[in-house]
This record gives C-alpha cells, structure tokens and sequence, in this order.
C-alpha cells in the first residue's frame, strides 16, 4: 500500500477508518485544531503533531501519548466542554466537534456546576457472557449463540475485532472481513446482545459482572436525544468468557519516560485505526517476533524503522531485514534516550543503543516504539479469585487454574502470544528509569524500598506508590514486579504480585449512582392524605422513609407558634392528627395470644375482645425497642401498633420468632400498615365530633369506655374507632381502609368545623405526649434503656413465667441505682427551652462551669414550650433520677448554665382527669 | 513545565526500615498480629516500659490488615465518657506522633463534620457535641450554613432528599497516612530491638494451666512470657484455639477512592443518614466509606451494591463528584462488637492479653490503645482508660454502647 | 349499606403524567381490587387448597380475580366483585378451621399495569430478575424489588410486554416517579 | 454480589436477603435458671467461624421466609441452603 503524508500533520492516506470527509473541530490547551469523526482525542493530537500533553504529578517531567487504549498510564486530559470531565485518556475518549480538552499536570479538576447528564442500570441474565470482542471473543460468542444460549458480548472499543486491526487475514480472508461476518451471524440471533463502548469494570462472585456503556459522549449533542449518558449493565451469566486479549509490556531505561515513547503495537493501531504515523524516524525497541508487525506496517506506511532487537538472533530476524525501509540492531538494547532538540519540550529526539558489541551510538528519532512482550489481560478472572502463575516464557503472570463458571480464551489465556527474551530493564542509572510513567516511580524508588528492608511487593507498591495511578498499573504492574524480584535476588514467582482490584478502568461516580439522585435517591413514603397536607401547608419531617406533618403554620407563624396554637386547641377543643403512618401488624391464629405473651413485657393473652393495651417490647438485651398499643379483635385475632420508625423491623423481629424460634405456634403476621388510615380525633370536645359524624355510635364514657374499641360504619364504609390517648386528652382514634382516608378526614373536618377542629403535625403530638411523660422509643431512649428506667415498670410482668429480655432485667447491671432514669426537668427560669440533646451536670453553686471532665448526669432528651403549663419543660433521662425529683441540677446551654428542677416526667393532669373527657 | 498541583510533593520516606529477623526460641513478649496496634505495643512496651524482648509475629505483610485499608479518619468526638478518653488520649498522642517516632506521617487535622439530617439526627448530635465540651474535647454544632463555610461543596439546598439539618465539628480531628504511619511504629520498635517477624502466622498454642508457654507458628514454636492478641479479623480464629470465647462477629468492610483530583474537599464529611463519608487525600485522591457488609466473610472483599448506594449518597450530598471516578474498590475485615466499642484487657489466661472488637473505628485508636495495652502488660493491671472495656462487660450488662446515640463509628 | 364515600388513589395526581408517556410503554393505575392475605398451612387440602397455586412465584386467574403465591403457606387473593370485608370474610371462613389466617390488605397495596414493547426494558432498568418471556411468562410472579421499593411482580402474556405491578400504597408515588422517569429514555 | 437460593423462590439476588447471623442457636428453655454469664452467652456470643458456617437468612424482599444456609466465610460460597426444620447434609 503506498502512502503519502498529509501536508503538515502525521495523517497518512490510505489508512484508518476515519470519515475524512467531515471535519471537527476542538481546542486542547487554548490551541483549535481538527480532526474527523472516528478519531480520539490522543489520534486528532498526533495527527496534529501534538505530542506533550501534560506534566507529571511529582517531577513535572512532559508527557504524552503511551498506549492508544485504555493501557495508556500518560495521556491523560481534562475535558472541559461539553462538561468537564477529570483525568481522562485522550486515547479512550473519542473526537466530538467543540469539544475544549486541556492537558494535566496529574491532578484533575471537577466541575463547580451540576451535572444534568441521566445514568442509568440494566439487569441482564444470559448463559454466555463474552468480555472482548477480539477474535478469540468472537469466535466464543458465535459458538455460544449457535448453541442456543442466551449471549452477551460486549467489548470497551467503539469497534469490535480487538487486536486485529484489517491488516491481518482469518481463515484465509481479511480479518476485517472476519469481523464483519461474525457480527453479521451475530446479529441473526434475537437473544444475544452485542454491545461496543462498554468496559466490563468488576467481575463478582456467580457469574455477575457490571459493565459500564458509553452511550452518547460520541455523539454530537443533537444525536444523543434522551439517551442516558452512561449506563451500568448488571450482567448475571451461567458462563463468563473473559477474552480482553492482553496489555503489551514496555522494557525500562532511562529517560523511557518522554514524549513520544509508546507501546509498539499502539503505534500500529494508530496507523490502521485513524491514519495516524506516530513518527516517521522510529525506533522500535524490543525482543520478541510479535512487534515485528509494527515494523513492517510502519515501514509500509512510509516510515524508516530501526528494530532495535534485544535478541543476538533469531529466526525472525531475517524477516524483519527483508521489510523495505528497516534496519535491525540485533542483540542491541536502548539504554536512554535524548531530548528534541528544536521543540524543547523534552520530547524524543534520539534513542541512545548500545549493540552486541558495546558500543553506544545515537540514533535519531521522533517515535520509540517499545515491545517487551505481553501481558495476558486477567484482571476480571483475578477479581473472582482466580490464581494467577508466572509464565517464564511470557515474562507474565496468567490464569493458573479454573474457577467454576469462568473461562479464559485468547490472548487473556496467553494463547498466541509470541515467546520472546524476557527482559524488565536494562542497566543505567536507576533514578532516571520510570517503572509507574504517571506516579514517576523509578527503579531508583524500588531499590531504595528494598534497601529499607521491604520484601512484599504490596510493601514496595505503597513505598513506590506505583501501579495506584489512574492505569492501575496495566503495563507497569509487571515490570515493576520482575525489577523488584531482580533486585531481591528472588524468582518472582515467589514474590507475585499485586492484587488487581474492581474497576478495570475509573468509572464515575454519577455512572454508579445511576438515577438513585434527587427524589429517587431514596422513596418518600407518604399517606394517603399526603396532597391534602401539601394543600393544607404542612411542614413535613422526614420520619425514617416517610413524609409526616410537622405543623401547619398560618401565615406569619413559624413553628413555635404553630405549635402553641395547635396544642392549645387539642387541649381546649379538638384537634387531628394524621398518624396513618403507625406500623400496624395482623396478628391471627390461636396462638396469637401466646405469641404476644412472649413479645411483649406486660400480658396480652388477658386482654379482652374489645379492648386495648398499651405494650412495651424488649430486645434479648432487655432494652426497650418499641412500644405502641394493641388492639384485641377476637379471640384469635389482635392488631399491634408500632412506632412509625419501627414499623419493619418490629414485624421482622416478630416473624423471626415465630418462623426460627416458635415455629409449632399457630400464628400469623401480616402487615396493615397502609392498609388503614388512623385519624387521632382529639381534645375535650372530640366526642361532639365524633357523636355527629358516627351517629348510630353511643360514644358516652359509659357505652365506650377508654382503652377499648369499636367497629362501626360511615357511609356505608366500615371504621374502626379506639378510645387511645397519646396527650391525655379525651381521644377517639378513627380507623379505616386508606381508599377512604381523604373522604373520612373531611367529614371529620367538616363535622368538627364549628369547634375550631385544627389538624395538628407531629411536633404537637409530640408536645402533647411529652407532658404527659409519654415517651418516644428512638428520641428519650437509645437502646440502653429498659421500660423500668421508664418508670413503666407497671407494664413488665410480673407472672409471666417468661418473654423476650425478661432475664436481661436481673443482669447485675440493671440493679445499679444510678442507672439513668426518665424524669422531667423545669428550667427554674420559666422561660429557657432546653436545647434537646443537653447534657446535665451537678448544681454549681458558683454559677460557674467546673474545668473538663465535668461528670454528666444524664441528656434532655425532649423539649418544648408548653402551652399548658406556659412554661418551657423537658423529659430526661438523669442517673437515678427518680430518687432525685425535687434536685436542681445544672444544663449548660451556650455558655450558660441553666438551672432546672428535677419532676416526675407527667406535667400536665397528673391525675388522668382529662382523659373521659 | 507547568507548576506542581498541591500535594505532589510528600515527605520522602526512610532509607532504613525495618530488619527482617528469623525468630529467635523465645521472648518475653509475642505481640500476635502485626497491624497499627500490634506495632504501637511494641513501640510503647520499649519506650514506656523498657521492654524489648518482644516479637511481632505477622502472618503477611507487616500492616496488610486492616491497617493498610482503612480510610484513616482520626477524631475523639465519641458519645460516652469511656470512649471518649481513649481516643482523645490518642487523639493527643497523635498531635506529637511525627516527633515521637520521627517520621513523617502527614497527620493533618483539618476537622471532622457529622452531617444531620432528620429531627432524631440533631438531637443525637447536640447530645455528643454538648457530652463532648464537658469532656473536655473540641467539639461544636453548626447549622447548615455553617456547614457550608466549612466545607462549600457540601449540598445544603433544601431540594435534597435528605437535607442536612447541621453538624458537629470537631476541628481537631484529621486524618494520617495510614501506612506511613504503620511504618514509623516499625521503625521504632525495630530500632529498640524488637524482632518484626512477617509471614509467620500463629497457628495454635501451648498451655499450662491459665497461662500460654508457647505459640505455635509457621515459623515453628516460640516461647513467650505474655501473649497479646492484635489480630483485629481474626481475633476470633485464635481465640477459638485457646478455647476462649469473645463476641465478636468479622465482617468486610469496604473503601474506595477516586483518581487524585485538584483539592476540592478541605475537610472530612461523614453522613450516617445518607451514609457516606469523604476526605481527600494528600495525593489529591477521595477516600471513602460506607458500612460493612451485612454477612460474615474473612475475604477482603465486600459487594458492589454497598459501593453503588455509596456513590449515590456522594453524589446526592457533593453535587461536584458526580464526574469523579472511581478508582479502585477494597475491603477489609472487621470485628465488631454488640456494643460497637472495643474489647481489651485480660483474657482468662492469666498471661494473655486481648485486644480486638474495634471494628470500623481503630484506627485512630492506634497510639492511644498502643500507650495503654503496653501499660497494661507491662503493670498486669488495667490501664484505667481500657478498664471499661473488659471482656466481662458482656456479662454484667455493662456496655458502652456506641451504636444509638453515636456517629457513624468510623 | 350503600357506599356514598368516595374512594381516592394515591397516584390520582399521576394521571396525566402516566397518559403523556412515550410511545411503546403504557402505564396505568388499576381500578380498585379487593385484597386479601391468605395463610393456610403448607399441606391444607379442600377446596381452597385446590385453587391455591402451589408452585413458589406463580399466580392463577379465578372467576373474579386472581391468586399469587407468596411464600409457602400464603398468598394474596385478588377479587374484582367481592369487596374488602367480604373477601376477608369469606376467606377466613375457610382459613379458620386450618388454624390459617385471612387479613384485609385491599389499601396495602395498589396495582399498576405496565404494557409495551419498551416495558420489558424499563423494568429491567430496576429489577434484578430475569424478565425474559422464556422465564417469566404469563402466570409468572415474584415478590422483588423495583428501584428501591419491593414489589409483587406479575407476568400477562405470552410476548414480555405485559406486567402487573402491586406495590406498597406508600411507595406508589415513589414508584410512579421512577417509572416515568425510566422512560425519559424512550422519549 | 451473590445469588442466593431462597429455598422457595430459586436464586435471587443478595439485596433481597437480610443476614440472621448465626444458626441453630436455640433460645434457652429456662431462660430464668442460667447464670448470668451463660445468659450473656446467649445473647451476645456467637461463632464466628472462617469456614463453613451454618447461618440464618432471610428473603427479605420476597417470600419473607427464613431459612438456613451454610457458607464459607472465606470465599463467601454458599455451599447449601435449607428450609428452617431440615438438617444440613
Ligand atoms: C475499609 C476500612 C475503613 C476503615 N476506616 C477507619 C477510619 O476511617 N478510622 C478508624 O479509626 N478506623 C478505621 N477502620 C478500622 C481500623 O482499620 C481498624 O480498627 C484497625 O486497623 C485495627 O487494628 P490493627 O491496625 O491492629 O488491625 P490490622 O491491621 O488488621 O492488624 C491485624 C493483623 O493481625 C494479623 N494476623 C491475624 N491473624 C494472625 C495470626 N494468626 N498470626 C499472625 N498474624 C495474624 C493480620 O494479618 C493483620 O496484619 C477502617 C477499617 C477498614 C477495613
Ligand atoms: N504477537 C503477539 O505476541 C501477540 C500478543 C498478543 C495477542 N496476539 C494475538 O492477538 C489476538 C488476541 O485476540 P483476543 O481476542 O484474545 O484479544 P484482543 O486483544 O484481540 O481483544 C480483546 C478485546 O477485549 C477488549 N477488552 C479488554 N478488556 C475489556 C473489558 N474489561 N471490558 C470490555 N472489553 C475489554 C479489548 O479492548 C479488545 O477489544 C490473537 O490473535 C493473538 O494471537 C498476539
Ligand atoms: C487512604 C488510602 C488511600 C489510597 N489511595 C490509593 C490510590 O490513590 N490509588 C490506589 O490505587 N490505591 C489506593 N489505595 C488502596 C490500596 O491500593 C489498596 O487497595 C488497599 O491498601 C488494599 O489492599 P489490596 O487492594 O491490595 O487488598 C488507598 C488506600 C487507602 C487506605
Ligand atoms: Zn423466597
């Protein structure tokens, strides 16, 4: 094929699959230049005959273009438009018109604006999974899909056919002819998917690999439509055949590091893939027969070769003589380099040989090309703990056994690959000789770890930092290793390597969070009177999953009026609450009683058929997880009620029980929780709303007494109704199917609507209950309190021969007087709301804070104005607090200390006047 | 050539390590496990006590545990009284580390914020900031804004899911170069002649009676005068062998960084709502975490859907990540605790000493367990800081529970 | 009695949203359906027993609705006809005497049909099973997860396009969110 | 990542499941008459093998069924699972 330089860039004729027809253009470092559609950053770069693109991390050394794929461990770029982008390779990321690209001195730069780009996921689940669309690739892809099977082939190229770059023949016909037939086959096949652009980034156990596809950064923006921008394939496979080929292995010396210095097989690549000649004086440095392809097709392309061949002969060698326009230096080996002299930017100008002879000599150059052999790819057989051998004929490490379910073909297997000499460096100065190009790790480094007394590589990678760069070491994990055995004097199979470690190549963080952003990051549970509260202008807290009505502010309120206003209203007339969100739980079979016997700490099994009760649960430890009330529908039959937080895990700490422990119980659990909406009518005039709006309902005292229920209809609908109290106040808890939450609540609205009734949040509820010393579980306990440190010792049964965590309440620990205690706390000012969270110190008589460690006596774990009391007042849990009501006790606030008296943790009618109405 | 990113240029380390001894028949004392608190016993049996005829025995590469992977946050903010006085006891011994061992391990404190995000989250976070102060140990609640000042690309928008309600900081709190770190103990204890013995993993021991006269090893037997367990994981693997029964569970837990990035994150952010936490290297990289994965597993490994759910809390709370990359991906194993605190002290074999339960958290604990467990040896009392901490707690019910009203425990 | 409340959906606000959807994927919330969680013993017998589809993520169509296998010993009964208090009830008639259980969970869940040449795809976007028709084919059922909220998953049809979806009541909305932002994609 | 077999509903992703933690640890008939250190035992302590290690789990997401399993908790193979009343082969 006969070629002709393109004037003033290294494009050649003839070569490349490039759309030369359309021009794109870009800027990198300020510069604008051009390139065609099909190019990368790195090709459009070198045909514009940029070379230096960027500095290194720690010396500031120049570099450039290494690999022309994903190997690359120096090209690396920022992106600055369309969006910026850190630490790319300019060889991984393809050409798009406008795009602005700068080069990097090895740190990279995040956007300040937010991303808008979509990423999303994809489950797949096929019976043959091909990573790599190279020939062995596709041969095992073909294979599978005549068998039958469900297939994924996916390959991280924009292009499938790997290695093979058309210059090749098949079977006796171009491999681009191969490549164009199996995809054609391929493709008759309904069940087997074929993706380009996509990296298979963590293989893990049972056949699962994630793969991350680039979807539209390739298209010009008007093309790219709603697509996502990256998408994560979650691939499950029966079989995973890992066929990504391998990383060709560069061979150390000093100053290997300019510019211009470049994995020979590369360099080939950028000649048939874009048209690109990297340099038209080359030198290509290596000891095996596999390189000898660059040669010749460089040499054909219209470049002068120099092979600089380590080995003294050989049977090849004869071969490469006969390639017009090269010239072999058997048994010669590079030992540096020199600097350009006209670009002065330390780019290569000259390759320093010394022969089988000895003697040094120059020769010029504007592209070294180097092939020390190949690395079998195995990274995503190492991910699922698949052992890896040294291979002394490939100077390599490859797959040494089988792992169940994975398989390994082609040049990943070290099949095909060309034995050579194995040689890691030459000798020279060992501070000039780069081992991790990107981290500017030399030998220099790894002698000086070992002379420290180093003798693992994971020790001589954490003192070298090499292979932890953005490459993660693909062509400089095993040079490193072989020169680090070198210099121990050990067989490096001995010594091994690093561990390859998930993602083959970076992937970014958006890519893995997919849509998991904004509002899907994680659901909202709502009510079914959720708009109505919007509507109403509720404040919402955020209550595990769920959305709650904080407070309903009038305009001009903030929360604390709100609050006053709503809980003065329950306490006066009648207030609603929304508490749809209580976990409820189905309870059915005749061993519910005895099933409830044992969760709880008080008795259920006597509870009647029409009654309530409230309970408390222990975990084994014999510390309060939950309480709530429960409901007794017939004999066989209650309903529990949870905390909101505690919803789920009370019916798995339940289920568990029952399914592991109790399995000969006859008893069922099923969740109600959105099946009924639980409206809380309260306050002393609830029973005229409740009469009205349940008219057939006798709903005196007598007829329906406190801590029972009844079940009653509206609207030809079936409510339940519970005389519950969580404030104290007379309390009618309406239940019913959440079809019918919405029409329920407004007949009540409407109903209750000339009593003032005012729908209260949950900052009122929990006012209301906390004057009433009504704990919440999760806010005045931690997990270290026991329903007697409650003062609910009147709720833990006495008679029951046993329930879970009653023997934890005998633990030495549980005697201890001091252990802290629920009481109330009354800021003697009368005016300081205790910051919840506070902590409690000793009266200081002086006013005067002691110097740290101050002992603490406890934390304010609720606080509030009251409307009732028209004073601030808190719960706390204080060490031996009961035995201390009637103390002053200290609360730093800011700088202040604030005195408050100790109380009994009920404040508002102590008596339990109120609750009959 | 272009100007040098910031943090390119770190301390160059020592030319002289460590020797690499074969064991000698027997020593006074065998530190079993040579990770971060394996070697600060060494380090402060010699320098405190004079005690040098010790051995670390390593069953792989010296600090390969736990020590090489974790995300190296160090704070003393912990909720309860206990807690709180071993790690701020660390907290101050890593403030003169660099001297004390001479060597340079990039302690650099630039301040801790535990994110709140619901009602529950500030209550909880007021009380350890307030027990905090009275303790003695920096420590104050800011509100979003705040928030802001201190760390600017933190998400505080109202729009979120989960929107951060506030903070605690604690400004002295920081991070280290973990491994750096590790070898600056080695170095040291190597210096005063205590024998750091790699690929030597204890396999069993010899008893008489309560005590241990020997440990089994690959290396063969050793006799050994006292015996401290620093094995972290794998605690439990030789407690087993001396019959001896701990509660504690291993689990993977998981980290992962980014490529190194101009620095954008002057500071460490943890969430235990959204469940992430972040600082930035000095290389430039993110290092991050999350929880540990929820089964058993010995296998330095975790699963990538703990990854993936990470990725989207750091990008829900750091608007700026979501084109950082992710780099590489690892595990380590843990051993929790019931009472997420740690377990050191005696052992019922008298000349035994346990050091183990510190789960996702220990590493800031190095100098400070390190001072005490080397105290306690040495004395064959408990310090006072670790006397909290026995095994016996689990018994009495006298726990220093950890889990509800703390931080994340990282 | 005469039912003169009215009922509201959660995902009432949704209509619009679910009508302005792109071509090849349909979503629609399903009219009311009456529910009932039914538990009887493993090896229950009778009439009943015979209904029951007895294969683990299977659902069966009956004269006025369906069935959908749970776990072992339950399952969800679906009526079209009967209402809530009275598919419990009859239901618990039965369940009774085989120490089973029958609870009323018509508001527990809603469901959502998920028709069009695209469903399969948007489905997979968020759920881990394997959707294909060769393997989740009408009659089909799975109790996974979808995105981040559990769901009970039911296959119509024989080509892979057509789905019903049950989902928890409080998670419609988050599910609603999710799929018509899925199918951004198709737009 | 793994792909657990819940006995009823086939192999279903890990996500689904929720870790029980150690099997076949039986909750002590008379819990009153231990002592407090074999109480203790109960509640706190249990195995914690590397190796094969019999473990509860339950599915979660799915059926909501417990069931056990036996893993090796070095590789995280699950090597069995099995309903709750049936014995490990
Ligand atoms: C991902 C991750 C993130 C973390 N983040 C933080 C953090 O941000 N802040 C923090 O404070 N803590 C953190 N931790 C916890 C911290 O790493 C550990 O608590 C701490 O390192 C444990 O002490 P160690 O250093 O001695 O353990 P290790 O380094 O694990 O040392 C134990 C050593 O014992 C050896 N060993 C085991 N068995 C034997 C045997 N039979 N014979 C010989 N040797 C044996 C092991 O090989 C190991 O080297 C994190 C942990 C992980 C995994
Ligand atoms: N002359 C030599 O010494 C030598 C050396 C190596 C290979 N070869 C020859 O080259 C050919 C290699 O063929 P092959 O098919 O084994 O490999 P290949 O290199 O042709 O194809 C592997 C493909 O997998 C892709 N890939 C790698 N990792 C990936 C990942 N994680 N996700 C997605 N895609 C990934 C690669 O980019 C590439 O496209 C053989 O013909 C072999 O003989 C020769
Ligand atoms: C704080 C910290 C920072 C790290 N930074 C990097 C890094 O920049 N590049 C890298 O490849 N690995 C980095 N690592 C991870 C290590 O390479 C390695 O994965 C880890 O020590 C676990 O070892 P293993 O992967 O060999 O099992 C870092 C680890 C820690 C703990
Ligand atoms: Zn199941």
């Amino acid at each position: 094929m006969s070629s002709e330089r393109v004037d003033g860039s290294s494009r050649v004729d003839g070569y490349g699959r490039l759309d030369r027809s359309r021009t794109l253009r870009f800027t990198f470092d300020g510069q604008p230049y051009t390139g065609h559609p099909g190019d990368t950053i790195a090709s459009a770069l070198l045909a514009n005959g940029v070379v230096v693109l960027g500095s290194s991390v720690k010396l500031g050394r120049s570099r450039g273009i290494s690999a022309s794929w994903t190997e690359d461990a120096t090209g690396l770029i920022q992106i600055e438009e369309p969006f910026p982008e850190p630490m790319l390779l300019a060889s991984a990321v393809e050409l798009v018109d406008g795009m602005v690209v700068r080069g990097l001195n090895g740190q990279g730069r995040l956007a300040e604006v937010p991303d808008a780009a979509r990423y999303d996921r994809r489950h797949h689940h096929v019976d043959t999974l091909v990573v790599g669309a190279g020939p062995a690739g596709l041969r095992a892809a073909l294979a599978a899909a005549r068998r039958g099977e469900r297939v994924a082939l996916i390959d991280d190229r924009p292009e499938a056919g790997g290695s093979l770059t058309g210059s090749e023949t098949i079977d006796g016909r171009s491999s681009r002819h191969f490549v164009a037939s199996v995809l054609a086959d391929l493709a008759e096949y309904p069940d087997v998917l074929h993706l380009q652009r996509t990296t298979a980034f963590g293989h893990y156990d049972d056949g699962f690999v994630l793969a991350l596809e680039r979807r539209t950064d390739h298209l010009p923006a008007t093309e790219a439509g709603n697509r996502s921008r990256q998408r994560v394939h979650r691939i499950r496979a029966q079989r995973v055949v890992v066929a990504t080929g391998a990383h060709e292995r560069p061979i150390v010396f000093a100053d290997n590091d300019r510019p211009g210095i470049m994995l020979a097989a590369s360099a080939r690549d950028f000649l048939h893939r874009y048209g690109v000649l990297v340099g038209r004086e080359v030198v290509l440095f290596t000891s095996h027969d596999g390189a000898y392809d660059t040669a010749r097709d460089l040499a054909a392309a219209g470049a002068s070769v120099t092979v600089v061949e380590a080995r003294p002969q050989g049977p090849a060698l004869e071969g490469v003589r006969a390639i017009p326009g090269a010239r072999v230096i058997p048994g010669a080996r590079v030992i540096s380099t020199l600097a350009d002299q006209e670009h002065q930017d330390g780019r290569i100008g000259a390759a320093v040989v010394i022969d089988a002879e000895g003697h040094e000599f120059f020769v010029n150059c504007d592209a070294l090309l180097l092939s020390g052999g190949w690395n079998p790819t195995a990274h995503l057989f190492s991910h699922v703990r698949g052992a890896l051998a040294y291979d002394s004929q490939l100077g390599a490490f490859k797959p040494a056994q089988s792992v169940p379910g994975t398989e390994v073909v082609g040049a990943a297997a070290g099949e095909g690959i060309q034995p050579g000499l194995v040689i890691w460096r030459v000798p020279g100065p060992r501070e000039r000789q780069f081992v991790d190009v990107q981290r500017d790790s030399t030998v220099a480094d790894i002698a000086r770890a070992v002379g420290a007394g180093l003798r693992s590589v994971e020790h001589v990678k954490r003192y070298t930092t090499i292979g932890t760069a953005h490459d993660q070491g693909k062509t400089s994990g095993m040079i490193a290793a072989g020169i680090t055995a070198e210099l121990m004097n050990r067989p490096i199979e001995e010594l091994g390597t690093t561990t390859f470690r998930p993602p083959y190549v970076p992937v970014a963080f958006a890519a893995l969070a997919g849509r998991e952003r904004g509002e899907l990051f994680d659901p909202a549970r709502k009510t079914a009177l959720h708009e109505w509260h919007v509507k109403a202008g509720a404040v919402f807290e955020d209550v595990g999953q769920w959305k709650r009505a904080r407070h309903y502010p009038k305009p001009g309120e903030d929360m604390e009026a709100a609050v006053l206003r709503e809980c003065a209203a329950v306490r006066t007339g009648v207030g609603i609450l929304d508490g749809s969100t209580l976990g409820k739980i189905d309870v059915q079979g005749p061993d519910a009683p005895a099933l409830l016997d044992l969760m709880y700490t008080n008795m259920m099994s006597s509870l009647k058929v029409g009654s309530v009760r409230y309970g408390v649960m222990c975990g084994v430890d014999g510390m309060v997880i939950d309480d709530g009330t429960v409901v007794r529908l017939a004999e066989d039959r209650y309903m529990v009620i949870t905390t909101t937080g505690g919803a789920a895990k009370i019916l798995d700490w339940m289920e568990e029980w029952v399914q592991t422990e109790w399995p000969h119980l006859k008893v069922k659990l099923a969740s109600v929780t959105e099946q009924w909406a639980v409206f809380p009518v309260v306050g002393p005039r609830s029973r005229e709303v409740i009469g009205e709006v349940f008219g057939d309902l006798d709903v005196s005292n007598e007829a329906f007494g406190f801590m029972t229920w009844r079940d009653t209809e509206l609207g030809g609908v079936p409510v339940r109704l519970a005389r519950i109290s969580f404030s104290g106040e007379l309390a009618y808890e309406v239940n019913v199917n959440a079809w019918y939450a919405e029409a329920v609540w407004l007949k009540l609205l409407e109903a209750g609507a000339k009593h003032n009734i005012t729908p209260y949040g949950t900052e009122t509820m929990h006012v209301l209950r906390a004057e009433k010393g009504y704990p919440i579980i999760g806010q005045d306990t931690d997990g270290t309190v026991t329903p007697q440190d409650l003062g609910m010792g009147w709720a833990v049964s006495k008679k029951k021969p046993d329930f879970v965590g009653k023997r934890s309440f005998a633990r030495a620990e549980n005697q201890n007087p001091l252990r802290k205690q629920l009481v109330g706390l009354l800021p003697t000012d009368e005016s300081t709301k205790l910051p919840e969270g506070s902590q409690i110190v000793e009266f200081a008589a002086d006013g005067v804070l002691p110097a740290p460690p101050v002992p603490m006596l406890g934390h304010v774990t609720s606080s509030y104005r009251s409307a009732a009391l028209g004073r601030p007042f808190a719960l706390a849990l204080l060490k031996g607090g009961r035995e201390r009501i009637g103390d002053v006790v200290h609360v730093p606030v800011g700088e202040q200390l604030v005195a408050a008296q100790i109380t009994s943790a009920v404040l508002v009618d102590p008596e339990g006047a109120r609750r009959d109405g | 050539m272009t100007e040098q990113p910031p943090g390119a240029h770190l301390p160059e380390h020592a030319d002289y390590l460590w020797r690499n001894p074969e064991p000698k028949k027997s020593y006074d004392v065998v530190i079993v496990g040579g990770g971060g608190h394996g070697l600060a016993t060494a380090h402060y049996l010699a320098k405190n006590h004079g005690i040098t005829n010790v051995a670390v025995l390593e069953r792989g590469w010296l600090a390969g545990g736990n020590m090489a992977r974790n995300t190296t946050l160090i704070r003393s903010n912990y909720l309860w009284d206990e807690s709180a006085a071993i790690y701020e006891h660390a907290l101050k011994l890593w403030e003169g580390l660099e001297e004390d061992l001479d060597y340079p391990i990039l302690f650099s404190q630039r301040g801790v914020l535990n994110l709140a995000h619901t009602e529950q989250d500030v209550r909880d976070s007021v009380r350890r900031v307030e027990a905090n102060k009275l303790n003695g140990i920096d420590a104050e609640w800011l509100g979003p804004d705040e928030v802001a000042k201190i760390c600017p690309i933190v998400n505080i928008s109202d729009d979120i899911r989960y929107p951060v309600q506030g903070a605690t900081y604690q400004p002295r709190a920081g991070i280290a170069k973990h491994d750096w770190v590790a070898w600056g103990f080695a170095r040291r204890a190597d210096e005063a002649g205590i024998d750091l013995i790699q690929d030597c993993e204890v396999t069993g021991f010899e008893t008489d009676g309560d005590s241990v006269t020997k440990v089994r090893t690959s290396k063969g037997d050793i006799a050994a005068g006292k015996v401290v367990l620093c094995a972290a994981g794998h605690t439990s693997v030789l407690l087993d062998q001396l019959g001896v029964r701990a509660p504690l569970q291993s689990h993977p837990l998981q980290a992962l960084v980014s490529e190194l990035l101009e620095p954008v994150h002057p500071t460490i952010v943890m969430s235990n709502a959204v469940h992430v936490y972040v600082s930035q290297a000095h290389k430039g990289e993110l290092v991050m975490g999350a929880g540990v994965d929820s089964y058993n597993g010995y296998g330095q490994r975790g699963a990538f859907h703990i990854i993936e759910r990470q990725m989207a809390a750091a990008v829900e709370l750091f608007p700026v990540f979501a084109r950082a990359h992710l780099l590489r991906s690892w595990a380590g194993i843990v051993d929790t605790t019931p009472d997420a605190s740690a377990i050191v002290g005696h052992t019922p074999y008298e000349n035994v000493y346990l050091n183990c339960g510190w789960g996702t958290g220990g590493f800031k604990a190095t100098p400070g367990v390190g001072w005490c467990l080397a105290d306690t040896v040495a004395n064959d009392r408990p310090h006072p800081y670790i006397a909290p901490f026995s095994l016996d707690r689990f018994v009495s019910g006298a726990l220093v529970d950890e889990h509800g009203a703390a931080a994340v425990a990282h | 009695m005469a039912r003169t409340l009215q009922r509201s959906h959660p995902l009432q606000s949704y209509e619009s949203a679910f009508a302005a959807l792109p071509e090849g994927i349909s979503v629609k919330a399903e009219p009311y359906l009456s529910m009932t969680d039914l538990r009887l013993p493993e090896d229950v017998d009778g009439p009943l027993g015979k209904a029951l589809p007895r294969e683990p993520g299977g659902w069966v169509s009956t004269a006025d609705g369906l069935i959908v296998w749970l776990g072992p010993d339950e399952w969800l009964v679906l009526s079209g006809s009967r209402g809530p208090g009275e598919l419990e009830a009859d239901l618990r008639d039965l369940a009774r005497p085989n120490q089973g259980s029958a609870v009323d969970v018509s508001a527990q869940r809603i469901s959502l049909r998920v028709r069009g040449r695209h469903a399969r795809d948007l489905l997979s976007g968020g759920c881990s099973i394997d959707l294909h028709p060769s393997v989740f084919q009408n009659g089909r059922s799975a109790q996974t997860t979808l995105g981040l909220t559990g769901v009970v998953l039911l296959a119509l049809g024989a080509d892979g396009d057509d789905f019903r979806i049950l989902v928890r009541s409080s998670f419609a909305g988050y599910l609603a969110e999710w799929l018509v932002d899925a199918a951004t994609e198709y737009r | 990542m793994q792909l657990i077999h819940c006995p009823w509903c086939g192999p279903r992703e890990e996500v689904e499941f929720h870790y029980g933690g150690q099997a076949h640890i039986a909750y002590p008939e008379y819990p009153s008459a231990l002592s407090d250190e074999s109480w203790a035992h109960y509640v706190f302590f249990r195995d914690n093998t590397k190796g094969e290690f019999a473990e509860r789990w339950s599915h979660s997401s799915g059926c909501r069924r417990w069931f056990n399993a036996v893993r090796d908790t070095r590789t995280y193979t699950f090597l069995k699972t099995y309903k709750i009343g049936e014995v490990a082969q």
